[in-house]
């Protein structure tokens, strides 16, 4: 295994300083909301959570397709990368979500499309990693996942589509001109400012750990090549 | 009539075939021996295009795979020690489904002809699955002649079957190979594979370690000769 | 709803389970890595051993 | 007597009416679908208590998660008799084309969801006495919920019997990616009993035909990958 890249280092650093600089943008330059007030700055990092987690989603999906073309495991290894670091985002968005939604509805859960498609999508991960633990073959193993994330990224979207249809009975969270009265809010330019700070240091958390990620799964690969010429 | 140069195959990280060359004249008889593991199976399965090659070239009937697998597979029958039967359909009815996969014109008198070669005329309109092992493994090879091959593979015909059964597959086996078509058949019983083939090719390690003629040695040291080229 | 609701609690909680998953699955990451490097090792030492 | 490649339609055709002989004959596969889906309708009827002011909004939901239930159990069996006897490599080694086997097994797959829904739902209306489910648009709903089922259906128990868990699998691989289908459904035919105006209607009916459409196309278009070595 080559020694770690130095432009890793830094992005390490990076996302060590962006993480630091977010948290600050969402606890401390951030105005206190009116209606919700401490709760609502969790939304910082729900959005900047579910955007790097829909990014590593849509990426896994473009991955196994052209996984499925060119049979490069790297690609493979790209897939996987994305779809366990989207799970791991998600699972803190759908949290993140849980929590606001105490105290704004007073219910821990609401079926708002957008969390509810993140749960779905959740479940499509979790679908794929027992997927994968059920194949011995790596080959197979590549291309039965590639073409589950091409499935679910094709569902997806469609899902968000049909759940919108049940909103009547649900309240929608921002971007209706009564969401204010529904436990929603508009946001100021510093909340916008915020907002903008979490998605850049999200981003480049992502990209830090992708490859990380990446870089192990290439490991994985160079053991298992040794297990199999030592035991020869 | 089947030409393989260079074949390699890998599962994964996993090299099962490097670089295997073989060579089938048309009429030849071949019997592919070799300890288990050695890549018998997933040798005849590229042959039989169920498999892909991960390197090398692959002509069987003059198509080369798996480019022209159609034209391979419409010259090609193929006996493996699954009966590749539907248990709820009689005998005749699973040739009849054969005959419209396989695409032929007036199916009919070449079914009853095939099912009198094998000896299961009378058991027709019984159903496969009442049927004894060594009879599902005459229909399968039945099955398999149906659409007048030019090459016929047999990936372990004897798997399962008793002394009585073994004699008479023997038989089919016998009056199916003497009709002019160009067998390759895997087996680990040397003495059945002694009596049928006309030629004897050892794969171990992913490649043809040794090949013989039957004219080559005087009676009876087949196994002397499986040994000595497995040692060497 | 003059006054701030206080619900800086649930503030606190969703930053403590965000920073405790991202910190676990880097933790996991580290140690995946470490564990893979130590095989890797041992097999290279394997590997040289068995050419002697 | 030379062998030529057949027309996809009648590979197609051949395959299914092979499916549907087999099943005529052992009645395995309808059987266990039929009697899951009465034992699914009897036991929500008491968990639900379905008295006539609750069934008008939850028929369409009762019905539809019975047929997914049912369907994931003929899905698998389906899938199983190829895979267990080397069949499917029997399928694999006539010289057709791939998509013919897909077409083939997903049109067996949603005949036989199409009897079981056949026999579920007459006895669902006699026994609740709701005779609103016999509307044309209901059963055409029916008929469209159920394609986009079993092309996502077929296509992932293929998969799914190639692995170790098997039939385990499907149900958890399935529901996820078909939740639009059901969904929309769901809200289509549930509008319809309730007797909702049209355009109400249309949105989730345009959602469906376009899953249908979309997962049909993807599921024909990677079955190669799903099949091949």
């Amino acid at each position: 295994m080559q020694s770690k890249p130095i432009a890793l280092t830094i992005l390490d650093i990076l996302s060590v300083i962006s993480l630091g600089v977010a948290t600050y943008f969402a606890l401390v330059f951030a105005p206190t909301e009116l209606f919700m007030g401490q709760v609502q700055r969790v939304f910082y990092f729900h959005v900047g959570t579910a955007w790097v987690g829909m990014l590593g989603f849509i990426l896994a999906a473009i991955a196994g397709i052209i996984y499925l073309i060119n049979k490069d495991m790297r690609w493979d290894r790209f897939e996987v990368a994305a779809v366990e670091i989207s799970t791991m985002f998600f699972f803190i968005t759908i949290v993140l979500g849980s929590i606001w939604a105490r105290p704004a509805w007073n219910t821990w859960w609401t079926w708002d499309p957008r969390l509810t498609t993140a749960a779905i999508t959740e479940l499509i991960y979790i679908a794929y990693f027992m997927l994968r633990a059920g194949i011995e073959d790596p080959e197979k193993r590549a291309r039965f996942g590639a073409v589950y994330t091409l499935l679910g990224g094709i569902s997806v979207p469609i899902t968000f589509m049909v759940i919108r249809l049940f909103r009547t009975i649900h309240p929608v969270v921002i971007g209706n001109e009564s969401a204010a009265a529904q436990g929603g809010f508009s946001m100021s330019g510093d909340m916008v400012t915020a907002m903008l700070v979490s998605f850049a240091a999200f981003t480049i958390i992502f990209i830090d750990l992708m490859w990380h990620r990446i870089r192990i799964g290439g490991l994985q690969d160079k053991v298992e090549e040794l297990k199999l010429k030592v035991s020869m | 009539m089947i030409e393989v140069k260079k074949l390699v195959k890998r599962f994964g990280l996993k090299t099962i075939l490097r670089g295997l060359d073989f060579h089938v004249e048309p009429g030849e008889f071949v019997a592919l021996l070799g300890p288990n593991g050695a890549g018998k199976t997933t040798f005849l399965r590229i042959l039989a295009s169920l498999s892909r090659p991960s390197m090398g070239s692959v002509k069987v009937a003059g198509y080369s795979l798996p480019n022209d697998s159609a034209n391979v597979r419409a010259r090609l029958g193929v006996v493996s020690h699954m009966p590749l039967l539907y248990p709820d359909l009689t005998a005749e009815e699973n040739l009849h489904f054969y005959a419209q996969m396989y695409g032929l014109a007036n199916y009919q008198p070449r079914i009853t002809e095939v099912l009198e070669m094998i000896g299961l005329e009378a058991r027709r309109k019984d159903l496969v699955r009442t049927f004894s092992r060594g009879m599902q493994q005459r229909l399968a090879i039945g099955r398999a002649v149906l659409h007048d091959p030019e090459v016929v593979l047999f990936d372990e015909p004897y798997t399962g079957l008793d002394q009585d059964a073994s004699e008479m597959l023997d038989e089919v086996l016998r009056s199916v190979a003497a009709k002019g078509r160009t067998v390759v058949m895997t087996s680990h019983d040397l003495a059945r594979a002694e009596d049928l083939a006309t030629r004897f090719d050892i794969l171990s390690r992913g490649v043809i370690a040794a090949s013989a003629k039957r004219e080559d040695f005087k009676d009876s040291n087949l196994l002397d000769f499986y040994k000595k080229s497995l040692e060497s | 709803m003059e006054t701030y609701p206080d619900t800086s609690s649930y503030m606190v909680a969703g930053y403590i389970v965000s920073f405790l998953t991202m910190g676990i699955y880097v933790l996991s990451m580290y140690i995946r890595n470490r564990n893979l490097k130590r095989d890797l090792e041992t097999l290279e030492d394997m590997d040289t051993n068995k050419k002697k | 007597m030379k062998p030529s490649a057949p027309s996809l339609l009648k590979a197609t055709f051949a395959i299914v009416q092979k499916d549907l002989a087999a099943e005529l004959r052992s009645r395995e596969l309808l059987s266990a679908m039929l009697v899951f889906s009465m034992l699914v309708i009897l036991i929500f009827n008491f968990a639900l208590e379905l008295n006539i002011d609750v069934r008008k909004s939850v028929t369409a939901g009762v019905l539809w998660t019975t047929f997914a239930f049912a369907g994931t159990l003929g899905l698998n069996r389906s899938m199983a008799v190829e895979k267990d006897r080397g069949c499917m490599d029997g399928l694999l080694l006539a010289p057709v084309d791939r998509s013919a086997i897909f077409f083939g097994k997903a049109i067996s797959n949603l005949a036989f969801m199409l009897i079981v829904e056949a026999i579920v739902i007459p006895m669902y209306a006699i026994l609740y006495n709701e005779t609103r489910i016999f509307q044309p648009e209901f059963l055409g709903v029916l008929l469209l919920g159920s394609i986009g089922y079993i092309a996502v259906g077929t296509l992932l128990s293929a998969m799914s019997v190639q692995t170790r868990t098997r039939d385990v699998l499907l149900p958890i691989l399935l529901f996820p990616v078909a939740v639009p289908v059901l969904l929309a459904s769901v809200k289509a035919s549930g509008g319809i009993i309730t007797g909702a105006p049209f355009a109400e209607i249309l949105t989730p009916l345009n959602l469906l035909i376009v899953y249908d459409i979309v997962f049909i196309a993807i599921s024909f278009m990677v079955f190669d990958y799903v099949v091949e070595e």
